[in-house]
């Protein structure tokens, strides 16, 4: 190994030699500071992997030969080595980054880049107090004449104001390092510590001074509006370096001098950490200049990490891997954000949709901004994972819930920059500065971050390691992402159908599992079936896709309730990407992002609730959480989220509206499932029978019951034909939710009737449906009319499809049904029985809608000539038709092995429901399914038998054949009747549909923006006013401690 | 009413007034007058609503007359003003500004008498003669009986009097 | 007779020339004023340092023949501390230095030195 | 049994069924007319019309849809009728009930609904369109208080099974449900008038202002099969509400006259009470009907 | 009809805007030439639906003659007629007779009075879209000959050159009971099976079609309105 000192010589021995370069050598010159800074890389890196793997001790630098006190010494332990590591692979690939700008810059900011990372490298290893001040200062020094380089009077003033807050901090420490060594006698760290036993009056005053200008100095909220002028004003390369290198120099500064406070400066540590991460955050939310909102970011991370080194005491051993996690992702991310921001060259968040035009760019802007939120399989979703866990293993549950509202915060801001990226209209004459320089390090750090997942994975405990087949699957999709799409799309199907094959074994048994696996692998085969009918190569559409499918198998998969909510993020993510893909989708995909991300925190928090930091994560936990009340609430609403209901539900129906014609299935016919899924293992383990009689199912059960009729209220109204089928799934998991809640074997029959049937049906339909909408460019129902002639097919499909949603025997609706009555009056739910029942009515009102106003009715001119849907559309439509008269003819097929399954003992062992051949019992009625569907087949045959033969010769007549009071109809639009068909349903319920929850949410939305706005104005400009702000801070702190 | 009369006399040139009974007076206003004096008589003499618009044919001066009739429901008073037009292609000023059904009125009189109100509205469309292609039917020049004969397949053996004399010989035989 | 030692008396000094300086950091306008206000605050530092270092009745802590090496340890004040604030004389000047850069060419950018105009970021 | 023998039952239970609802129209308009001083239409005139209508010699088509919509119109009427047990306690009389309970029927209803719906909408006629609107929206009110009786029966006999519910009756009028559970036969009655499509429920027909509504374009054959359900569809849901309120019957006579007086309850109302208008009459119905169809329950609960 | 995507050819300016051949822009942007007499309404020409022979026929005609349902459309000032007659004290519905509100429904139409040609082209419409077999009853002298209007530049004088007649009553107006005799007539024609009306107009049609075109200047229909 090298020794680590050498890091020093070699960077300040560049630093003087290129002092002798004249402008001329400067290309010379360049390359010699490369070289400078690589050296340094490759001693940390060297140290680091030397430190992997085994225990050796720590490496410790003496200088001048004494050992401490009477010299400095520098250290480099496993920590060291792997922020060191961290610092020069920032300084490499940041040099690389500004490599053409040195060029007009001349050698002095080499020198002064050189002289950074020195500085930066030493504040890491130093062990003496005093040292540890002069370097940070010769970094601050550095820095802010790197910050020179971009001229004009924003970097000036930033800097100056960057400046003089620095001194004055740094003024504060040496004050308190001068203390610290009149009342200890030491400026060694390692010596302090050892002696502060003997801590005295004025001893905490010093170590005060110190550690606050420490905490100053990681840009404590809300003293920090000086940093973040610079970060807005400086070259994007120079904020990298601030935001990722100087400020994880100053954390480990934190962290080295913590223990001087002992455990009252932990506390105050995690305290000012969270402060800092919430404040910071949701000042964020009203931001719009790129470089000052990951400002914003950047230092509610540091404050996220300052409150994980204040954990330190509740982590244990824990805080190394949850600071690696949080740490890595942060650094990774914000310096390559910043590198992004300088290869967009915009300010405004909106106009960053000039990535698109670099696909690959627009890639790695997603992968930073979902690793900056904890998303799997970012390093950062496993640190926020264990330290959620560790939290309420130790009761902390104010601070999970504070940690969670900052992440939900930081939401809000990245994900609707995200959105902006990838939607928002683009100038046309703009472009990215893809100069290799740029891309280098951007996709370098990109590389790292999968890299650091990898890792993340590999060591995270507990991780479920088999489950990355999917993800090595999605990567590989990303790499074939230029093929044609008739490749991927079959890779794509042969790949679930493979999954698929690979699981069985596993759930064989489980026939719960089974159902929804089901579901998600076949629904998933046949929507992906029609993607054939795509044009084009359909870039990034696949991984995505993909992406979901993997999530939502991870769910039935998942043993353990880490797992689960891996494979839920996933599935958060790749449906996210897959809804924003609509033509209109920005609004709707945020909303739902917003939403799903919300709902994805609660179920965090209420996992958190459930495991309370012991070892054993397993999906059992969920029988006996540590807070029964909390953690259920939490998990129930986090998963009714995703499942829509009533108040929640307002993402739903812009999101599948507006998604593209295959994908509206996918994500309403399969995706939602997913929340009827996490439903049912919730319930599931609060135990069934009399042990289930929660309160909360109770309030659930309302809850379901309004949903559904709101949602199928909602729907009657819609003109838009697949909004109207996206408010009919809000309704249709109400019942779902409502059949789940009577926790009774007959009630979870239905319930999961109902989920299969919402599953073929509205796949059918939304494929149908998005079929027909393809076919005429419009979603309105009122513009179409009398398709049946042109897509006979698809008519049938939606036939079906209709038939089987209201319920209508013989198809598979009624199953649902009449399961349903029984179970309403086996439990005694009469209300809110008639409540669902009048929902179930009012479908037909939107049934009747959607098929007789797109199909039926009058012709319009402008579709006489469309084509029936793609065959891609309706070859899977048809599969579904099949599955849905097997299910209608036969339902004991499915519905045995699951009432069996229920009636074991962990959950319903009373079994209500008989079999006597194809005819189910239960001791308050009967029904036979195959024998309604012979009886009616056979009527119905016989009677367009007898019709026929009556009215043979009837004469085929076109639209305007009708009787109209003597007179001609005068267009076929005036004479279509659909627009506001249900006008006087209206009149007479339409009070019901007050969009409450809609207003709910954009005051929650309103008020929060308006915080903000006027809290940020405390970052007034004046750098005097920060400079209060730090007085004031210290003042404050104190008063709080003492 | 008097006074009105004399202010319409004064202000309107108005002539050949006749008084049918109380409160009905009907006048004649030259043509450049006609739309001076509806306006004033809407505006400032309370004769909000206009009851009808007609026309009548009188071919031995070659004219039309055309009469508007309007009512104050306020005093309870109607007054009738005639004014002449030429019959050969003159056109009236269209007064459906003042009066959106005027344009109704005006439409039928197009088409019975072929009088032009340029402006008014749809006044070109066929109103109760779907598809006529004749002269305008109520231009007495227009013989309906011979175009009813050739038209409509006249019921042979249908006996016609004209009912001057038919009723004559009837009541009084013996005259 | 019992006066307070110079040390608390430098130290005294000390504190009032550092509450000095940053009332001026923050209450001047002008920034030749303020960077003249830090460099108060910075030589306020200095005095502190150097006067928690002090040992009564002790000389300096050079070695030449009025003090032998061998008493050394018993005879002179901390070396350290002055060490330190020799140091920290040395970073004050740099960022002196640094800041009147800025202040020239804040004044070269815009033609003031009021620190009120300079408020182009913000929030 | 054997199949052959009870399809050649339900067969005949048909034709019964089909002749007492012309019969019974006949009847009832015959009283009608009586009633407001007039010799009114013989009492045969229902089958004057249905042969006549079957004797028209042309036809005309929209569509297959158009096809299709009465047969789906007859197929719910005369699946209503074949899942109904008519006689209590005849195994020949019980026609296919062993397939399916009370809620097999209350759904099977809407099968013939959906059928005339979608083809009354292939007509591509507007004011089939706005029948259609007004008659479910209408229909959505009209079922709960229904639904909501239904609950309220099926929890006191704890059963869902029609014939087990007539036999629950047996024995006595006061064993009827209209005795034992009175508040839910007022629910289900006043569901009734809405069902039979009399006033003050007839805004989806209403000639004066939307010419008979979803029918419109339809004619001869097709017109015919729909004559042909109303007359089996009319005691077919009479007897559903025999069945549930009063007692079932224990012969075909009992079964006449029964039928007979539930429908002309609808008549009788329906001759006293003008129209609503569907936004009138749906808050009307989820009003006072719902509120009795609660009270039925927590009547039943206590 | 988003008018911006419609076009119109530049001929075919004769017929009415809602008739004439237009070109409209389909969703992919394709031009759909759109020719709304020929796209909108049936072209067929009908077929004479033949009555069947003996005792079946007579059966049925029976029933036609026993259910007269009347198309509710009054052309003349003698529809005023028609409601006292089914109000108590005539009581047609004892006759089986009862008003239908479409014509797809209703087997007899009742001219009630003078035609004007603008009315006779409803009249035509609606006939034609009752099925057969169809018949009519002409109420008034006015049907007869023209009556009062017989030299009126738009009313017609004789029915029976626009549509076949089965019954014609006389009067100006004829009172309700007269109107009944009409309907007794109407049976027994029926039930002698002349009642072949609809059968004869298809047999005569170009007879009929140029007698209603002669007097019909804008014939904007199809020659047969299904």
């Amino acid at each position: 190994m090298v020794n680590p000192v050498f890091i020093i010589v070699v960077l300040l021995g560049a630093g003087f030699l290129l002092g002798l370069f004249r402008k001329t050598g400067i290309s010379l010159a360049r390359v010699a500071g490369l070289l400078a800074l690589a050296f340094p890389l490759y001693v940390s890196v060297g140290w680091m992997l030397h430190f992997i793997g085994q225990t050796a001790q720590p490496y410790v630098v003496y200088t001048a030969g004494t050992v401490p006190p009477f010299s400095i010494n520098l250290r480099m332990g496993p920590d060291e080595a792997f922020l060191t590591a961290a610092i020069n692979m920032l300084g490499f690939f940041g040099f690389i980054y500004l490599f053409r700008l040195f060029k007009s810059q001349g050698v002095s900011t080499i020198i002064l880049y050189l002289v950074l990372f020195m500085g930066l490298n030493v504040i890491v290893m130093t062990r003496d107090i005093f040292n540890l001040f002069v370097f940070l200062e010769i970094a601050s020094i550095a820095l802010i004449g790197l910050v020179l380089v971009n001229k004009g009077i924003d970097a000036l003033s930033a800097g100056f104001k960057y400046l003089i807050a620095v001194s004055v901090i740094s003024s504060i420490l040496l004050v308190g390092i001068g203390f610290i060594y009149y009342y200890s006698g030491t400026l060694n760290i390692d010596g302090f510590i050892e002696n502060n036993s003997l801590v005295m009056k004025g001893l905490s005053t010093a170590v005060f001074l110190v550690l606050v200008a420490v905490v100053l100095e990681l840009k404590a909220f809300p003293a920090n509006g000086w940093a973040l002028d610079v970060y807005q004003s400086a070259h994007p390369g120079i904020s990298a370096l601030i935001s990722a290198g100087t400020a994880t120099a100053s954390l480990f500064v934190l962290y080295k001098l913590l223990p001087f406070g002992g455990h009252l400066w932990l506390q105050v540590a995690a305290v000012i950490g969270l402060v800092t991460f919430v404040g910071s955050n949701m000042l964020g939310i009203a931001q719009k200049n790129a470089n000052r909102l990951l400002g914003y970011s950047s230092v509610g991370q540091i404050g996220l990490l300052v409150a994980v080194i204040g954990f330190s005491d509740d982590l244990g051993s824990h805080l190394r891997m949850i600071f690696f996690g949080l740490f890595i992702s942060h650094f990774l991310s914000k310096a390559g954000l910043f590198w992004l921001s300088g290869m967009a060259g915009e300010e405004e968040i909106s106009k960053w949709s000039v990535l698109r035009k670099k696909p690959a760019l627009l890639l790695i802007f997603g992968m930073f901004v979902f690793s900056l939120i904890g998303f799997p399989p970012f390093p950062s979703f496993y640190g926020k994972w264990q330290l959620v866990m560790d939290l309420s293993g130790n009761g902390q549950i104010l601070w999970i819930a504070l940690i969670l509202l900052g992440t939900m915060f930081e939401g809000v801001y990245l994900f609707r920059w995200l959105g902006f990226a990838i939607k928002h209209e683009v100038d046309e004459s703009k472009a990215p500065d893809t100069a290799a320089e740029k891309m280098i390090p951007a996709g370098a750090f990109a590389l790292l971050l999968l890299g650091a997942s990898w890792v993340s994975n590999a060591y995270f405990p507990g991780a479920m390691k088999t489950s990355f087949l999917p993800l090595y699957f999605i990567l590989f999709l990303f790499l074939i992402d230029f093929l044609p799409l008739v490749i991927k799309n079959t890779l794509s199907i042969l790949s679930l159908g493979y999954y698929g094959w690979r699981l069985y074994p596993s759930i064989q048994d489980d026939t719960l599992r089974l159902v929804f696996a089901g579901i998600f692998l076949i629904g998933g085969m046949l929507t992906l079936f029609a993607g054939y009918s795509e044009k084009g190569k359909r870039p990034g559409f696949y991984p995505f896709a993909l992406m979901m499918y993997a999530g939502l198998i991870g769910l039935v998969e998942a043993d353990n309730l880490f797992g689960f909510f891996f494979a839920w993020e996933l599935m958060t993510m790749g449906s996210y990407i897959l809804i924003i893909r609509g033509k209109k989708s920005l609004v709707h995909a945020y909303n739902y992002m917003l939403f799903s991300l919300g709902g994805a925190l609660l179920i965090l928090f209420g996992i958190a609730l459930t495991v309370a930091g012991q070892p054993d994560i397993s999906l059992s936990m969920l029988a006996s959480p540590a807070y029964p009340g909390w953690a259920y609430a939490l998990l129930a609403v986090g998963f009714l989220t995703k499942t829509a209901a009533l108040g929640l539900h307002i993402w739903l129906p812009g999101a599948h509206a507006e998604a593209e014609s295959d994908v509206s299935p996918m994500v309403s016919g399969i995706l939602l499932k997913a929340g009827a899924f996490g439903l049912v293992i919730l319930f599931l383990a609060m135990g069934g029978g009399e042990a289930g009689r929660h309160p909360l199912l109770y309030a659930l059960g309302w809850l379901g019951a309004l949903t559904a009729l709101g949602g199928n209220l909602m729907a009657v109204f819609q003109e838009d034909a697949k909004r109207l089928l996206a408010y009919s799934s809000v309704g249709n998991l109400g019942y779902i939710l409502f059949a789940f809640s009577f926790m009774t074997h007959i009630g979870w029959l239905t319930g999961l009737t109902y989920s299969i049937n919402h599953f073929l049906f509205k796949t059918l339909l939304f494929l149908a449906i998005g079929g027909v909408v393809m076919r005429v460019k419009t979603h309105n129902m009122y513009e179409m009319g009398g398709l049946i002639k042109r897509m006979p097919w698809s008519f049938i499909a939606v036939l079906v499809g209709i038939i089987t949603l209201a319920g209508i025997p013989p198809l598979s609706g009624f199953a649902g049904k009449w399961l349903f009555y029984n179970a309403v009056i086996a439990k005694g739910w009469f209300l809110q029985g008639a409540l669902v029942f009048f929902a179930g009515t009012i479908a037909f009102l939107y049934c009747f809608k959607l098929i007789y106003s797109v199909f039926l009715g009058q012709e319009k001119d402008r579709f006489r000539k469309v084509k029936e849907a793609p065959v891609w559309y309706i070859i899977p439509q048809f599969i579904l038709i099949v599955g849905i008269m097997i299910f209608s003819a036969r339902p004991e097929i499915v519905l045995k092995p699951i009432g069996a399954l229920l009636s074991q003992a962990a959950f319903f062992p009373s079994e209500p429901l008989a079999w006597e051949n194809v005819t189910a019992y239960t001791n308050l009625g009967y029904w036979s399914g195959f024998n309604i569907m012979l009886v009616i087949g056979a009527m119905f045959v016989v009677l367009l038998g007898w019709l026929l033969l009556m009215s043979r010769k009837a004469q085929k007549v076109k639209q305007f054949n009708i009787v109209y009071a003597g007179e001609a109809p005068f267009t076929p639009e005036t004479t279509h009747f659909s627009h506001n068909m249900f006008a006087p349903y209206n009149k007479a319920l339409g009070f019901l549909i007050h969009p409450v929850a809609t207003q709910f949410w954009l005051g929650v939305n309103n008020t929060f923006h308006a915080l903000a706005e006027s809290a940020r104005k405390i970052y007034s400009g004046n750098g005097q006013s920060y400079i209060i702000h730090i007085v004031a801070y210290i003042v404050v702190v104190y008063l709080i401690l003492s | 009413m008097e006074q009105l009369l004399d202010r319409i006399i004064a202000g309107f040139e108005a002539a050949d007034i006749e008084k049918r009974k109380d409160g009905q007076v009907f006048f004649t206003v030259p043509k450049p007058k006609v739309l001076p004096l509806i306006n004033h008589l809407k505006m400032f003499e309370g004769f909000r609503n206009l009851i009808l618009m007609t026309a009548v044919d009188w071919i031995e001066d070659n004219q039309f007359q055309i009469t508007y009739l309007l009512n104050n429901p306020d005093t309870k008073t109607d007054l009738g003003i005639r004014t002449f037009i030429g019959r050969d292609g003159e056109g009236m000023d269209s007064i459906h500004e003042l009066w959106g059904h005027a344009a109704t009125f005006q439409r039928e009189m197009k088409e019975m008498f072929g009088i032009g109100f340029p402006g008014s509205p749809r006044v070109d469309e066929p109103f109760l003669l779907e598809g006529w292609d004749d002269i305008p039917p109520m231009r007495r020049e227009f013989d309906t009986k011979k175009y009813s004969e050739e038209t409509y397949f006249p019921r042979p053996g249908r006996e016609t009097h004209d009912p001057a004399t038919y009723m004559k010989q009837k009541l009084y035989p013996n005259d | 007779m019992n006066l307070p030692g110079i040390e608390y008396l430098s130290l005294g000094l000390g504190i009032v020339l550092f509450l000095a300086g940053l009332w001026g950091i923050i209450h001047q306008k002008n920034i030749i004023k303020i960077i003249i206000s830090f460099s108060v605050l910075d030589t306020s530092i200095h005095l502190i340092l150097v006067s928690i270092g002090y040992m009564r009745n002790r000389t300096a802590p050079i070695i030449d023949s009025a003090v032998s090496k061998t008493d050394a340890a018993s005879q002179v004040v901390d070396p350290l501390p002055q060490a330190l604030v020799l140091t920290a004389i040395v970073i004050g000047v740099g960022i002196t230095a640094l800041m009147l850069t800025y202040a020239l060419k804040l004044f070269n950018e815009k033609g003031t030195l009021e620190i009120d105009k300079f408020k182009s970021l913000k929030w | 049994m054997e199949l052959a023998t009870k399809t050649g039952f339900v067969l005949l239970g048909l034709f019964i069924i089909l002749n007492w609802g012309l019969i019974m129209a006949g009847i009832i308009r015959k009283i009608i007319a009586r009633a407001s001083m007039r010799r009114g239409i013989s009492v045969f005139q229902p089958y004057i019309n249905l042969i006549k209508n079957y004797s028209i010699r042309s036809q005309l088509t929209h569509g297959v849809m158009f096809y299709l919509g009465p047969v789906f119109r007859l197929s719910g009427g005369v699946g209503i009728f074949l899942f109904m047990p008519l006689i209590h306690d005849s195994e020949i009389w019980s026609n296919f009930s062993f397939a399916g309970d009370l809620i097999l029927i209350a759904y099977f209803m809407f099968f013939g609904m959906l059928g005339m719906a979608l083809g009354a909408g292939e007509g591509g006629h507007p004011y089939s369109a706005i029948g259609i609107s007004r008659g479910l929206a209408q229909f959505t009110a009209i079922e709960v208080p229904l639904t909501l009786a239904i609950l309220s029966i099926a929890f006191q006999y704890n059963t869902l099974s029609i014939s087990e519910i007539v036999a629950r009756q047996q024995g006595g009028i006061l064993n009827w449900t209209l005795f034992t559970n009175p508040l839910a036969t007022i629910a289900a009655m006043i569901s009734f008038l809405g069902a039979m499509g009399h006033a003050p429920f007839n805004v989806v027909m209403a000639p004066q202002e939307n010419p008979i509504g979803p029918p419109t374009e339809y004619h001869g054959t097709f017109l015919g099969v729909l004559q042909t359900n109303r007359a089996i569809l009319h005691v077919i849901e009479s007897v559903l509400f025999m069945n549930l309120f009063f007692g079932g019957a224990s012969n075909w006579f009992e079964l006449i006259v029964k039928t007979f007086f539930i429908y002309f309850w609808s008549v009788f109302v329906g001759m006293v009470f003008p129209r609503f208008r569907v936004d009138q009459s749906i808050p009307w119905l989820l009003k006072i009907p719902v509120l009795i169809g609660i009270l039925s329950i927590v009547f039943i609960l206590l | 009809m988003p008018e911006d995507n419609v076009k119109y050819p530049a001929e075919d300016q004769s017929l009415s805007p809602v008739n004439r051949k237009r070109v409209v822009i389909g969703p992919e942007g394709e031009d759909i030439l759109v020719d709304p007499l020929r796209d909108y309404y049936c072209t067929a020409r009908p077929e004479p639906e033949l009555p069947r022979q003996g005792i079946i026929e007579k059966f049925m005609n029976w029933a036609r003659a026993e259910s007269l349902w009347v198309l509710g459309f009054g052309t003349g000032c003698g529809s005023i007629e028609i409601p006292p007659l089914l109000s108590p004290r005539y009581d047609a519905y004892r006759f089986g007779v009862a008003m239908r509100p479409t014509p797809r429904q209703s087997s007899v139409i009742i001219i009630s009075g003078y035609l004007s040609v603008k009315t006779l082209k409803r009249v035509i419409r609606s006939y034609e879209q009752m099925q057969n077999p169809k018949f009519v009853i002409a109420l008034g002298s006015c049907t007869i000959n023209g009556g009062m209007y017989w030299d009126s530049y738009n009313t017609i004088n004789r029915l029976d050159h626009y549509i076949p007649v089965d019954v014609y009553i006389a009067g100006c107006m004829p009172r309700p009971e007269a109107i009944l005799a009409g309907f007794n007539k109407l049976k027994q024609r029926i039930k002698e099976g002349r009642g072949e009306g609809a059968n004869d107009y298809i047999k005569n049609l170009d007879w009929y079609k140029a007698n209603q075109k002669k007097i019909i200047k804008d014939w904007n229909m199809p020659d047969y309105n299904w």
